[in-house]
């Protein structure tokens, strides 16, 4: 060690052969965490991350596993994942089916986050996209097969918005509705209280990430009657009004088709109401 | 184990001499007799052969007309708890 | 019971063989019943909650019941069932459920303040005896002052033994089922404009009406099935309207045309203003009214049913109270008769403006509820629930219903329809039909009227006297009575008043802990109410018995004893019947009466009441006899303990009394075949709609419609005013408090929270408030708020968004919750005619916890 | 250093008890145990008694809802996966960075790192067991560990090392649950135990490479005022985690000041604590003084 100052040329090449053993070492390492960390990226669907999170890439690079969101959650639904789960070490999520996000109007765990990595931009808890209700199952789904449980849509804290009950006939037993739950994804924030509270043994509603729930339609169709509700009328010059050969008593209008009949002059009758759909009937639905 | 059941038919004045007859083969249980002198047992046997051999026998004894066999299970631990 | 592989494969060879031959084979019970591949045994039932009536088939396998299914054979729910009905399977086999007696003691003695231990049957019937005993001799107590609170989840029979004990044995016609908190006013709506109890429509209404109105009725929630016919009529027939009405937003009104919200109380002048439009725009149904309609003016100033030295009761005088001089001040049932001109005189004050300005419900809407009404083109239903009946003037808005139908001619008629609907299993069938209320006897008649009387003793074969005259004392006058030391023994069953009764704080725990009274529960768990008596007895409950629950449209449905209770537990039947062995006629009845008949002399109540030659006709073989198309061999646990078959020799005793007098049950063989049937059944035929010519049998031909139950066969139409609540909310209690239900848990949750998927669905129960309400006293959706009343106070979380929206200046919350009681809050101001308890209106304030 | 180890069978600093007492010779161990140790506390009593003094863990800690504490590795590696964190967490560089460039940046080993109880717990066991052996990897492989986490933080676009790092796997798993972080730890114990003396904290440690940084430029520093006192008993060798940083300051290698200056000196005290000569001391980067006057009382110290 004296020698120090000065290496001799056998020196010189252990010293280069130690470096050289030394990188090869660290970047054979590297490149096993650079492996895993791009593995771990693929959040495993059951877990979610808290309201606010970025984007999976961006949050692993911004969350620095501080946990201060899991200390502010006051119901303490937060974890924080640990080296066995298959999410990226430290950082936090829930599991719906465990506990559920309550959607704190205050939302403390991002106020919590020193980095961002839950946006600090979002200010109301009901635009948050934790992930997107999907109801996978409906084979095992009570409301699928006519029973009322509707519990998924009861206990909606976004109710009547991200869940809707679309009512429709019961074929089999001709009297009953089969009350259908349709999730909104404009309006599901991903809390997971749905999946939470399924009463089936096994959740047939679930939450999802975005990117494995949600659909896209491609860019060369449009909705009609979308286009038009938002054109505010039609898009191509309205009708003009059309004129038919039609027996007395009879009326047909367009859209409508016929009404009336020869005999009877009297409509159907119908009671006076307000003439909007009932909400059940509206819904957001298309 | 072999355990199947049959429907037998008696000629009506002969149903006690079956009933007497069945009573002395092995494994064999008569669990009703109807007025019009049809009889349903119940076989046991420990194998295939001797099952067979039972029926034979059934078939033999005086004032069987037919014997028709309705339900036939295999167990091989018949004693052990549903 | 345990079966050997080689025995289950005999049965089932033996099975196959007969099944081939033609033959039945006694002894072998396994193989006549039918039974699924994966050996479980299927039978019918009814769903053990509301009054629905949903038909379930039960499956059975090892002594348990391991599944169950809608059944689609059942003309009601064809299949399916709400989401507590998925978990009816769970609701026997909760963790806590109680197996043995169990008495409060100390030092081996009863003592009120000691800890519960467990006892024998033998021993708890022992210190109830003398507990009985001790009341009948105390001055202060008597007779009536044995008391039994029942209920609307009583089997038929369980419903007519505890009666028969009560009122004949006992002679105190103090026994009350819950009914009282849930359809009392219903009940007093019926009989005072119709003379005859239960609705005159079925359910089959749903799928004929034009319009729906639903009063104080989130069926949505609290009647799931027949929701969903009303959701699909409304979906199928696109004329179909569906007006819902009721003081929060809730989800009944996702489907409503017209969702009309008006504050508390003012559905009073809404339904006036509703007739006056129909007499204003002459839609009155003339002719019908003329035939069928009697007016009359009922007296206003009844008071709110409060104790008798509230204020309010004090300037009320027609609250049929004791007055100064002792003598009751006035009758708050009376009424006289008066004119058509009159009445359209007393309703035209209810003009548009003045509902409006009552209700705050916007005027259109009001309009448009009203125009529905009075056109004689549209068929409406209107449904009703616990807005209506629990209520201060709750006999009143039920009259006020009949009102407008009536008027309109639109009764009794497929689609036309004023439909009370009910919320406990048999709140018709038992508590109603049964006469389990304190002034009842069965088939509608009272034990005020001396006919009655006379005709329930002779079908009892009991001395005329027996039967005491006057009503016993009513489910909130027994929690004061219990309070005031006048009931010394109190024997309550399947039911749960310490979290369902209004004003636990201040009456019902009171009157439970006085000294002066030994308080017995029967009950399946240990509910807040088993753990505030004195003596707890395990029950048997659902399918470990036999059983008869009667719907809301008149559907009477029996099951078959499934499987044994566990451990020590005994049905509510035994109970009654085993304890009543503990007494001698002497014991209980006064000399006089007993005078009359000689020949019961050293005879035990259970031997004049039950073994009566009625009761105990029918011999224990009967069971296999009756059953036989179902379950060879069958027997059950009360036949097998006295030895004849209990429950038909009940149930056809019972069915004496309406049978002729329009309602009448089929024979109780018929109900173990079928799935259920609607009463009057006569000459085998079920009646769906009475009053009418054709649907009715009692109605003659030619006479179109007749309300029979009066003499002149006229129903009555009712002047009576809008009328403010007992209780507003003032400068320090802001907020209207309302209280009711959700749909995954029933009632006080004793079922339902031990199902560990409905729990979870819905744990704690939550304040719904609106979010300017919350904002403006500084408060976050699930905050922990304290919501207090005059009466006391509880802690629970906020909920603004939500299930139930409700308007500024009202809360909601659920009372299902044992760790949350609401009840703590509510008010004990009941209708004074119905004695029904108003839980939607008092007043509260919310501050943050 | 084997030799060392062979010249004196006597513990390390049994001739500093002898000359000060147990206490004096123990006094920085002590305080920084209790530092450590305390540290944990503060952190714990919030998950244990609900009291919250400090939530979060040494990624980022929040004091009384008041003082925030960052990482600055931490943060580096974030600002590097091209992310920018709030207001706060930079604040929190800032002190944290300050209070590192105060008083030593691998103070933080030493005296907060929960990983070098485990570490020393290891060494001290080794010297117990009198285990001989250790593998070679020189002690710069820390700065490649170093860059290696940078460049991954980088290419991979998230702080991957985050996934697999010893010190806060033990110190967030502490207060919310360690899972299998366990069986890392042990992994690390016993490397440091079996495979090589000092081999986490002293050779692969990024974290403490990091720090080490800051410590080049770091105030509070290891001073040795009296080193001409040294009598060669190679106690403070012996016990110091980084024995080469000793060497120049205590030998006057290349004329140095009676300071150590290299950056690995983790200011754990130890050699203050075992000199029986008081050598050392504790002073700034600035003490550049030599006590020449002879200390007293020292030659006679010493009995054996």
């Amino acid at each position: 060690m004296d020698n120090e100052t000065k290496p001799s040329a056998a020196a010189r090449r252990q010293f280069l052969a130690d470096t050289a053993r030394m990188a090869c070492g660290v970047g054979l390492l590297g490149l096993g965490v650079g492996l895993y960390a791009r593995h771990a990226r693929a959040l495993p669907p059951a877990a979610i991350r808290p309201p606010g999170a970025l984007p999976e890439t961006d949050f692993s690079a911004a969350c620095i596993r501080c946990g201060l969101c899991v200390r502010d959650c006051p119901f303490n639904i937060l974890h924080l994942a640990k080296p066995e789960e298959p999410i990226s070490t430290g950082t936090p999520y829930f599991v719906a089916r465990q506990l559920p996000c309550e959607m704190c109007e205050d939302i403390p765990c991002v106020k919590a986050c020193p980095t961002g990595a839950l946006d600090h931009s979002l200010k109301d808890i009901n635009k948050s996209k934790m992930g997107l209700a999907v109801l996978v199952d409906h084979e095992t789904c009570l409301n699928f097969l006519g029973l009322r449980c509707d519990i998924c849509y009861r206990v909606c804290p976004v109710i009547d918005k991200a869940i809707t009950l679309d009512p429709q006939t019961n074929a089999r037993t001709g009297k009953h509705t089969l009350f259908i739950p349709v999730v909104h994804s404009d309006h599901c924030t991903g809390c997971g209280k749905c999946e939470k509270a399924c009463p089936t043994e096994v959740a047939s509603i679930k939450v999802l990430p975005l990117y494995m729930a949600k659909g896209q339609l491609s860019a060369h169709y449009r909705l009609g009657w979308v286009e038009k509700e938002k054109a505010g009328g039609s898009l191509v010059a309205p009708d003009v009004e059309h004129q038919y050969n039609m027996p007395e008593g009879m009326k047909y209008e367009s859209g409508k088709g016929l009404s009336g009949s020869p005999d009877a002059v009297s409509p159907a009758p119908t009671s006076p109401a307000p003439a909007a759909l009932p909400k059940a009937f509206q819904g957001g639905k298309l | 184990m072999n355990i199947s059941s049959a429907i037998i038919h008696a000629l009506p004045g002969d149903v006690a001499v079956v009933q007497a007859g069945l009573a002395t083969l092995a494994g064999v249980e008569v669990h009703a007799i109807s007025p019009d002198g049809k009889l349903i047992v119940t076989i046991e046997t420990d194998d295939d052969g001797s099952n067979v051999a039972t029926y034979e026998r059934i078939g033999q004894l005086d004032g069987v007309m037919s014997t028709a066999m309705v339900y036939h299970q295999t167990e091989s631990e018949p004693d052990k708890e549903i | 019971m345990k079966l050997t592989r080689r025995e289950f494969i005999k049965t089932n060879a033996i099975a196959a063989a007969a099944t081939t031959a033609g033959m039945s084979i006694p002894g072998v019970a396994l193989a006549a019943a039918p039974q699924s591949q994966d050996g479980v045994r299927w039978d019918k039932g009814v769903c053990r909650y509301c009054g629905t009536g949903c038909g379930v088939l039960v499956g059975v396998k090892d002594g348990r019941v391991v599944a169950t299914q809608g059944d689609p054979d059942a003309p009601v729910n064809k299949g399916l069932n709400c989401v507590k009905g998925y978990f009816l399977s769970k609701i026997m086999y909760g963790k806590d459920r109680l197996t043995r007696p169990l008495l409060r003691m100390k030092d081996g003695k009863f003592d009120k303040n000691g800890e519960f231990a467990p006892i024998s049957w033998d021993a708890a019937f022992d210190i109830m005896a003398e507990k009985v005993k001790a009341t009948l001799k105390e001055p202060t107590q008597g007779p009536y002052g044995v008391a039994m609170f029942g209920s609307g989840q009583w089997t038929v029979w369980e419903g007519y033994a505890a009666a028969k004990l009560m009122k004949a044995g006992f002679r105190s016609n103090s026994i009350d089922p819950n009914a009282r908190h849930c359809m009392a006013s219903a009940v007093a709506g019926f009989m005072r404009t119709f003379g005859i109890d239960e609705p005159m429509g079925c359910y089959d209404d749903a799928e004929h009406a034009d319009v729906f109105a639903l009063w104080g009725s989130n069926m949505a929630e609290m009647h799931p099935i027949l929701w969903s016919r009303i959701t699909n009529r409304r979906l199928t027939a696109n004329h179909v309207r569906i007006h819902v009405l009721s003081t929060f937003t809730h989800r009944s009104c996702e489907l409503a045309d017209n969702e009309l919200i008006f504050k508390p109380q003012s559905d009073l002048a809404i339904l006036n203003y509703i007739c006056n439009y129909i007499i204003q725009n002459k839609a009155v149904n003339q002719d019908f009214v003329k035939k069928n309609v009697g007016f009359f003016k009922g007296v206003t100033d009844i008071g709110y049913g409060l104790r008798p030295n509230h204020p309010l009761e004090q300037v009320a005088n027609n609250n049929g109270y004791p007055g100064a001089d002792g003598k009751p001040k006035g009758d708050p049932n009376k009424h006289a008769p008066i004119t058509f001109d009159e009445f359209a005189k007393f309703v035209s004050e209810y003009t548009l403006d003045k509902a409006h300005e009552i209700s705050g419900v916007p005027k259109d809407k009001l309009e448009a509820l009203a125009k529905a009404y009075a056109d004689p083109k549209v068929k409406v239903t209107s449904y009703w629930t616990m807005g209506f009946n629990q209520h201060t003037r709750g006999t009143w808005v039920n009259n006020m219903i009949y009102n407008v139908h009536l008027l309109v001619g639109k009764i009794s008629e497929p689609g036309n329809s004023p439909f009370s609907l009910t919320g406990q299993p048999s709140a018709c069938g038992t508590a109603r039909e049964v006469g389990t209320f304190a002034h009842r006897l069965p088939a509608d008649l009272v034990v005020m009227n001396p006919k009655h009387r006379e005709f329930a003793e002779k079908a009892w074969k009991l001395p005329a006297g027996t039967i005491p005259p006057t009503p016993g004392y009513h489910a909130v006058l027994q929690s004061r009575m219990l309070k005031d030391g006048k009931i010394g023994f109190y024997w309550t069953s399947t039911t749960n008043n310490m979290q369902a009764g209004p004003n636990i704080n201040g009456e019902i725990y009171p009157g439970w802990r006085n000294p002066k009274a030994f308080v017995v529960v029967s009950d399946v768990y240990p509910t807040v109410s088993a753990m505030s008596a004195d003596l707890i007895l395990p029950c048997a409950m659902w399918m470990e018995k036999e059983g008869m629950f009667g719907n809301a449209e008149r559907r009477g449905q029996m099951w078959r004893q499934q499987v044994k209770a566990p451990g020590e537990s005994r049905s509510d039947l035994w109970q009654y019947m085993e304890f009543s062995k503990r007494f001698k006629v002497e014991d209980v009845w006064p000399a006089d009466l007993l005078a009359k008949a000689p020949e019961l002399k050293g005879k035990t109540l259970y031997d004049v009441l039950y073994a009566n030659g009625q009761v105990n006709k029918f011999p224990k073989e009967e069971l296999a006899k009756v059953n036989a198309h179902a379950w060879a061999g069958y027997t059950n646990d009360e036949s097998e303990a006295f030895g004849f078959y209990v429950q038909k020799g009940l149930f056809e005793e019972y069915a004496g009394f309406g049978r002729g007098h329009a309602h009448d049950l089929a024979d109780f063989d018929t109900y173990h075949k079928v799935r259920g049937l609607r009463w009057p059944v006569v000459d085998g035929k079920e009646t769906l709609w009475r009053f009418r010519e054709g649907y009715d049998p009692y109605v003659k031909k030619g006479e179109g419609v007749k309300f029979y139950g009066y003499p002149d066969g006229k129903a009555k139409i009712f002047a009576l005013p809008y009328q403010p609540a007992a209780e507003s909310p003032d400068k320090e209690f802001d907020l209207w408090l309302c209280t009711g239900r959700v749909l995954e848990h029933w009632h006080t949750g004793s079922m339902t929270r031990r199902a560990p998927e409905l729990y979870k669905a819905f744990p704690d129960a939550v304040v719904w408030m609106h979010p300017k309400d919350a904002e403006k006293r500084g408060l976050k959706r699930n905050d922990v708020v304290k919501v207090s009343t005059r009466r006391g106070d509880i802690e629970l979380r906020v909920d603004t968004k939500g299930r139930n929206k409700p308007p500024e200046g009202l809360i909601f919350i659920p009372f299902f919750d044992e760790h949350r009681l609401v009840n703590k809050l509510t008010l004990d101001a009941t209708c004074p005619i119905s004695k029904e308890t108003d839980f939607k209106k008092c007043a509260a304030k919310v501050v943050k916890a | 250093m084997n030799a060392i180890l062979k010249t004196s069978p006597a513990r390390p600093g049994a001739e500093a008890i002898a000359a000060k007492g147990w206490l004096a010779a123990h006094k920085w161990l002590i305080l920084r145990r209790s530092s450590q140790i305390g540290i944990l506390l503060l952190f714990l009593i919030g998950p244990w008694f609900g009291l919250w003094i400090v939530k979060g863990n040494l990624n980022f800690s929040y004091t009384l809802n008041f003082l925030p504490l960052t990482d600055p590795y931490v943060i580096l590696q974030s600002l590097l996966a091209r992310q920018m964190p709030e207001k706060l967490a930079l604040i929190g560089v800032l002190i944290v960075t300050l209070f590192y460039l105060l008083v030593g940046g691998r103070s933080y080993c030493s005296w907060v790192c929960p990983v070098n109880l485990l570490t020393d717990a290891a060494y001290w066991l080794r010297v117990r067991l009198g285990l001989k052996g250790s593998a070679h990897i020189s002690r710069p492989t820390r700065y490649w560990m170093l860059g290696m986490t940078l460049v991954m933080a980088f290419v991979t676009g998230s702080i991957a090392w985050e996934m697999v790092n010893p010190v806060s796997m033990m110190h967030r798993g502490l207060f919310f649950g360690l899972g299998l972080a366990w069986a890392v730890l042990l992994a690390v114990f016993l490397f440091d135990l079996f495979v090589m003396r000092h081999g986490w904290c002293g050779h692969l440690c990024p974290v403490g490479a990091f720090y080490s940084l800051i410590g080049k430029l770091s105030l509070v520093r290891v001073t040795l005022p009296a080193r001409a006192a040294c009598n060669d008993c190679m106690d403070c060798f012996a016990v110091c985690p980084e024995p080469q940083v000793i060497r120049p300051a205590l030998k006057a290698i290349g004329g140095t000041s009676p300071l150590i200056l290299e950056a690995n000196c983790t200011n754990c005290g130890r050699c203050i604590d075992v000199c029986s000569k008081d050598v050392f001391a504790f002073g700034t980067r600035f003490n550049h003084t030599v006590v020449t006057v002879t200390v007293a009382g020292a030659p006679q110290a010493a009995p054996k």
